[in-house]
């Protein structure tokens, strides 16, 4: 056999570049990989909103439970404290909107999402690895793209994936999965709820990291951004004792859309349309923040 | 001790124009100004029975005390010492033969003057647009608004300025002070309120006997230490955070890593 | 002249990062080139002569006194930093001026102090102008100019030339000269080996945080006997210099290299230069250049540094 | 020489009433060409229109029969060509081949390809031992090399290299100057090297072009600019030099003495070779330790080109 040697150390490389481009998912992807490097902060903010999962999942398992009248596994006792928990609502749905909405999950999700999100932009920014992404052939929307769905991420493993959760033990603890035939619509509107939720949140973290230039910064101006419409939309409210001032607060806003959308009394005396307006605003003004500083970004990369 | 004095004098003078001229103080300008404009809002369009010291009374309160200050404070005084870190000047000014404290000295009084200049003018702001409705202010209310902000400022400013110097990120760290810790146990009646900045600022700000506090829903209201008491404790606070912040800036060797 | 700088065992670590283990040496007057590779530890060594950091261990003393936080001994040293960090708010004689009154002079004399080192970086026309439009030779002109100003006994310049081209480079180089000259101490790091060498023949060489080599090129040179010197000739006959070359007992090897290049390395460098022109004219072999490309700091930096 | 890889006709770029380019006109031949000139003159600003990530004020550029204003034509650039920014832009956290090989997918690499290139691309640069390191503990010269390697990953055949060796130690230095010069001259790469560091620009490129205030200053082979007359010698003497020079003299050479202890003699006509030179040293006893052609270095090029184009500018302007 005729030897050949090949010492060339540098191997000119065959394959085509393909024009088709899903290059945001790579973008995405490698964004949430390096974001999940650090274990800790994962722990630190994922843990709560899992916490609150089990515990509404165990409500929503025991009214199951005791309206089929059997208790295996609790004795009375336990059953009685699960249901003074629950409050008067044992209906299952109920269960599940107030844990959509239940401060503690809203916090720790808006948390989670600045904290991995504050970065995506800013850092690329101050290092100049910005450089390294629009000197590759991809455009704007790559970019942003990826960005968003790495962001999105981490909402969803906040609160979609534990409302997923919820549903799923509902469903399997719903006598003969009644749960199911009957609310099915519930769980598409959990789903539709979370995602919206987490869409609106990401595109404000963005919008926001996009404007400044380190990370601490951007997660600085989130906070204090919320807090202060919504302490801006508390003394409106309460001075002119007019409703439409508490439309300028996020977490009122998604109250009332949530009351509306899981068809649930709701103590807001506004039509949900004015939310859904209001909302659809802030998202929109966010995109259009994020626009325009990638295309400065871009330009003046 | 005249060798602290003058080098602070003169950092004073050569800071005053750069932190005046720096994006957070932009950011600090655009934070004052939110309180007047929505004591405007209301002033004009709130029904006819609210009395202008409400106004002045929960926008001082639930906007100012709660946000805006401690806010404010930890946009300029996390920068005071930390910006010249990271901008890495701090090279020059720690190989000149001056006391190490006049160097947190000279820029958190350029710093403070900026922070009293805003939210003072922020809290007279705010008077003057409550005062455009009929009825007269409860007389002493408007000072002890001027006065909450600016002692608010001065303490929330140095605490974040000695936090810049023993950690790399005083913003997050102020930030978990100000929205988890202080939010959370100054609103929650009971004995530790007293451990919170927020608690002081309230005790100057509110006199329990003005009726205007009635529609502020404030919960325990009468709660709250005396003024005077309050203000003694701060004072105390402040000196003893810069008292440790010029201990620490002076025995600390900051390394710029390249 | 007596030593300015002396460290004994001086060690200085960033946690578990070493930014010097073991450095004992003493520096003489005039100026001096510190030279060793990245992360070698000059930057470490210059921040502990300035007096911003204190040694982890061993003792280090600047003009006769200890430097760390000690405000007389400030006064007497220039120091300019590597990163190019300035205010950028304020103009280039406001900057100079406000740094220099730390020094305790009145407000007119900083002034008169600040424009005077300005002049002498070559930066009157754009003292009015903001710092922040500078460009990068003129904000390093401007370091300089602030490290000069209240004429300090020593100035410890590090990198001043890395990212400077060839003119602002040529400028500074001068400059330095001039300060050499007018008997300040000048310590300036680099490792753009060529110019250091245009600057000055003393240098001291730092590796892995210790002192590796000091003194003139030559000498160190000379010292590293276990490396042959090379000599690198053209010739229009090689052949026939080679084998006269052959002869000399102090000749290590000799190469071909080309029609016209002749290497030859030899153990005894001078015999090899006297002996050289005498042989040239008898054999008459029409020699067009010599050179030995191992003689310059780049060649001992490789063979100290590997 | 086949047509020129990258045509500029008339670029100019202005940012307020900052002109960086001002009318830039230059055809850059295949090979490996150094863009010179002082800081600020315009290289960055000229290799980030190139990229597109740039739009300019005037004029236009085809890179590679592209016009990087049009935004198809602008990502058919960005296949072609691979870049190497100045400053330091790596993501800390990730690790040195997952970088290059997620940089080589978003060109439009599989994840297959892109894996095998990232690796190859390393090897290349022989950063094979820190490949799965995070970047935070990469040395300055190890994140040079990695910067090369993101630019290599798909194979470019054209390479915008900004201030490769900018910070390296002597050793990274002459590390990164073999790579260049192994890319340019056996791998058959178009290399448009930016830098101020000339020696580095003499040892890996054959042509140069000099910016200066954003206009083109001088062009043309390194070779042919630094052409020496041959007839002036630079000589390092020991020993017995002021009867050498005095002896040089009378001989009727010309010779002063330069800095630090060089003299720069002046040959005659016929002369082509230094014997008669060695043939004074031998009679007086001294001993010849440096002798070479005196031969106009890039720095001197370079200063010179820069200096008449100021005279240039100030003569146009006064």
């Amino acid at each position: 056999m005729k030897a050949t040697t090949h010492t060339e150390i540098y191997r000119p490389f065959e394959g085509t570049l393909s024009t088709r481009s899903f290059r945001f998912l790579t973008i995405a992807w490698s964004g949430i990989r390096l974001a999940s490097k650090k274990k800790l902060p994962l722990l630190v903010m994922l843990g709560p909103p899992a916490m609150a999962a089990i515990i509404f999942s165990f409500i929503v398992y025991a009214s199951y439970a005791l309206q089929k009248g059997e208790v295996p596994g609790i004795d009375a006792g336990q059953a009685q404290m699960v249901l003074a928990l629950a409050g008067k609502n044992t209906e299952v749905a109920e269960q599940i909107v107030s844990f959509l909405t239940f401060p503690l999950v809203r916090g720790f999700v808006l948390l989670t999402v600045a904290w991995f999100g504050a970065g995506m932009i800013a850092e690329d920014r101050r290092l100049g690895a910005h450089l390294l992404y629009f000197s590759r052939p991809i455009t704007r929307l790559d970019y942003l793209l990826g960005k968003f769905l790495a962001t999105a991420w981490f909402g969803c493993l906040a609160l979609l994936v534990p409302a997923i959760a919820i549903n799923t033990i509902a469903a399997f603890s719903s006598p003969d999965w009644s749960y199911v035939k009957d609310q099915w619509d519930v769980i598409l509107k959990t789903v539709a709820f979370s995602a919206a939720w987490i869409a609106i949140i990401t595109a404000l973290v963005l919008a926001v990291s996009s404007l400044v230039e380190r990370k601490t910064l951007a997660l600085a101006a989130v906070f204090g951004l919320v807090f202060l419409t919504e302490a801006v939309s508390n003394v409106l409210f309460q001075l002119t004792h007019e409703s439409r001032y508490r439309l300028l607060s996020l977490f009122r806003n998604t109250d009332r859309l949530a009351d509306w959308a899981f068809a649930r009394k709701t103590s807001y005396d506004w039509a949900p349309e004015a939310s859904l307006c209001a909302v659809s605003m802030l998202f929109a003004s966010t995109l259009f923040v994020l626009w325009w500083r990638l295309r400065r970004m871009e330009e003046v990369a | 001790m005249i060798e602290l004095l003058r080098a602070t004098w003169l950092l004073f003078r050569m800071q005053l124009t750069m932190v005046m001229r720096s994006r957070r103080m932009l950011l600090a300008i655009l934070l004052a100004a939110i309180p007047p404009v929505i004591a405007l809002i209301v002033a004009t369009f709130a029904p006819g029975d609210v009395k202008p010291g409400e106004i002045l009374a929960s926008i001082s309160f639930w906007l100012n005390l709660q946000v805006i200050v401690p806010i404010l404070a930890l946009v300029a005084g996390s920068a005071v010492v930390t910006e010249e870190i990271e901008n890495r000047t701090i090279t020059y000014l720690f190989t000149r033969p001056i006391p190490r404290p006049a160097l947190l000295f000279g820029r958190l009084l350029a710093t403070l003057v900026l922070v009293w200049l805003l939210l003072g003018s922020s809290a007279i702001a705010i008077a003057l647009a409550a005062a455009q409705r009929t009825g007269e202010l409860p007389d002493g209310l408007a000072l002890r608004v001027f006065a909450a902000n600016i002692v608010g400022g001065t303490v929330y400013t140095i605490l974040f300025a000695t936090i810049g110097v023993f950690l790399r990120h005083p913003m997050i760290v102020g930030l978990g002070y100000t929205f988890a810790f202080e939010m959370a146990i100054a609103n929650v009646p009971g004995g530790s309120q007293s451990l919170t900045i927020q608690y002081h600022l309230r005790s100057i700000l509110v006199d329990a006997t003005e009726t205007c506090w009635q529609s502020a829903e404030i919960l325990n209201i009468d709660s709250f230490s005396s003024p005077g008491e309050a203000l003694g404790t701060l004072a105390v606070v402040a000196i003893v955070t810069l008292v440790v912040g010029a201990l620490g800036i002076a025995r600390r060797q900051y390394v710029l890593t390249a | 002249m007596s030593a300015i700088i002396v460290a004994k065992d001086v060690g200085r670590w960033y946690g578990e990062v070493v930014g010097l283990s073991d450095l004992s040496v003493s520096i003489e007057g005039g100026v001096t080139g510190l030279v060793g590779p990245n992360g070698a530890g000059k930057s470490t060594f210059m921040k502990l002569l300035v007096g911003e950091i204190r040694p982890s261990r061993g003792a280090l003393t600047v003009l006769g006194e200890t430097p760390f936080a000690n405000l007389r001994l400030y006064r007497r040293i220039g120091f300019c930093p590597q990163q190019d960090a300035l205010y950028d708010h304020m103009r280039g004689r406001e900057f100079v001026a406000a740094l220099v009154r730390l020094y305790g002079f009145s407000a007119k004399e900083s002034n008169r102090l600040a424009i005077r080192a300005l002049e002498r970086v070559h930066l009157e026309d754009a003292m009015e102008r903001k710092v922040g439009e500078y460009s990068k030779g003129m904000r390093q002109r401007t370091r300089l100019a602030q490290a000069i100003a209240h004429g300090p006994e020593l100035l410890v310049v590090d990198e001043p030339l890395s990212g400077l081209d060839p003119v602002a480079r040529h400028e500074t180089l001068e400059l330095f000269k001039e300060l050499g000259e007018a008997g300040t101490h000048v310590l300036l790091s680099s490792h753009v080996l060529h110019e250091v060498q245009s600057l000055t023949q003393e240098i001291v060489l730092i590796h892995r945080g210790r002192l590796l080599a000091q003194g003139s090129v030559g000498d160190v040179r000379r010292l590293l006997s276990r490396h042959p010197r090379r000599v690198r000739l053209t010739v229009r006959e090689p052949r026939r210099l080679a084998e006269a070359f052959l002869r000399f007992d102090h000749v290590g090897a000799i190469r071909f290299h080309d029609d016209d290049g002749l290497d030859v390395e030899t153990r005894d460098v001078e015999t090899f230069f006297k002996d050289l022109p005498a042989l040239a004219t008898e054999l008459g072999v029409g020699i067009k250049s010599l050179e030995s490309p191992d003689a310059d700091l780049e060649a001992i930096f490789d063979y100290l540094v590997g | 020489m086949t047509d020129p890889i990258i045509t500029l006709r008339g670029l100019e770029k202005h940012f307020g009433d900052v002109r960086a380019l001002d009318g830039v006109t230059a055809d850059i031949p295949r090979g490996a060409v150094g863009l010179l000139g002082p800081n600020g003159s315009g290289k960055t600003t000229l290799i980030k229109l190139l990229l597109g990530l740039l739009k300019p004020t005037g004029g236009e550029a085809l890179v590679a029969g592209f016009n990087p204003r049009k935004r198809a034509d602008r990502l058919a650039v960005r296949r072609v060509v691979g870049y190497m920014p100045e400053g330091d832009c790596l993501m800390p956290g990730m690790t040195g081949v997952d970088l290059v090989a997620t940089l080589g997918r978003i060109t439009g690499m599989s994840k297959q390809d892109a894996m095998t290139r990232a690796h190859e691309a390393l090897n290349y640069v022989e950063l094979e031992e820190a490949r799965y390191r995070g970047l935070d503990e990469y040395s300055t010269g190890m994140k040079q090399r990695l910067k090369l390697a993101q630019a290599l990953v798909h194979d470019p055949d054209i390479l915008l290299l900004d201030e490769p060796t900018n910070g390296l130690d002597p050793k990274g230095r002459r590390h990164m100057l073999e790579l260049v010069h192994d890319l340019g001259h056996a791998q058959g790469k178009n290399i448009l090297l930016c830098s101020h560091l000339l020696p580095d620009v003499e040892k890996t490129c054959d042509r140069i072009v000099v910016l200066n205030r954003g206009q083109v200053a001088a062009e043309g082979a390194i070779e042919e600019m630094t052409r020496s007359d041959g007839l002036l010698l630079s000589a390092r003497v020991e020993g017995e030099t002021e009867r050498f020079t005095a002896a040089l003299r009378e001989a009727g050479y010309g010779c002063e003495s330069g800095e630090l202890g060089t003299l720069t003699i002046q040959l005659d006509g016929r002369a082509e070779d230094a014997d008669p030179i060695f043939a004074i040293a031998a009679r007086v006893g001294a001993s010849v330790t440096a002798l070479a052609p005196v031969r106009s270095t890039l720095e001197q090029v370079f200063l010179q080109a820069v200096n008449e184009h100021e005279q240039a500018g100030k003569t146009a302007s006064a």
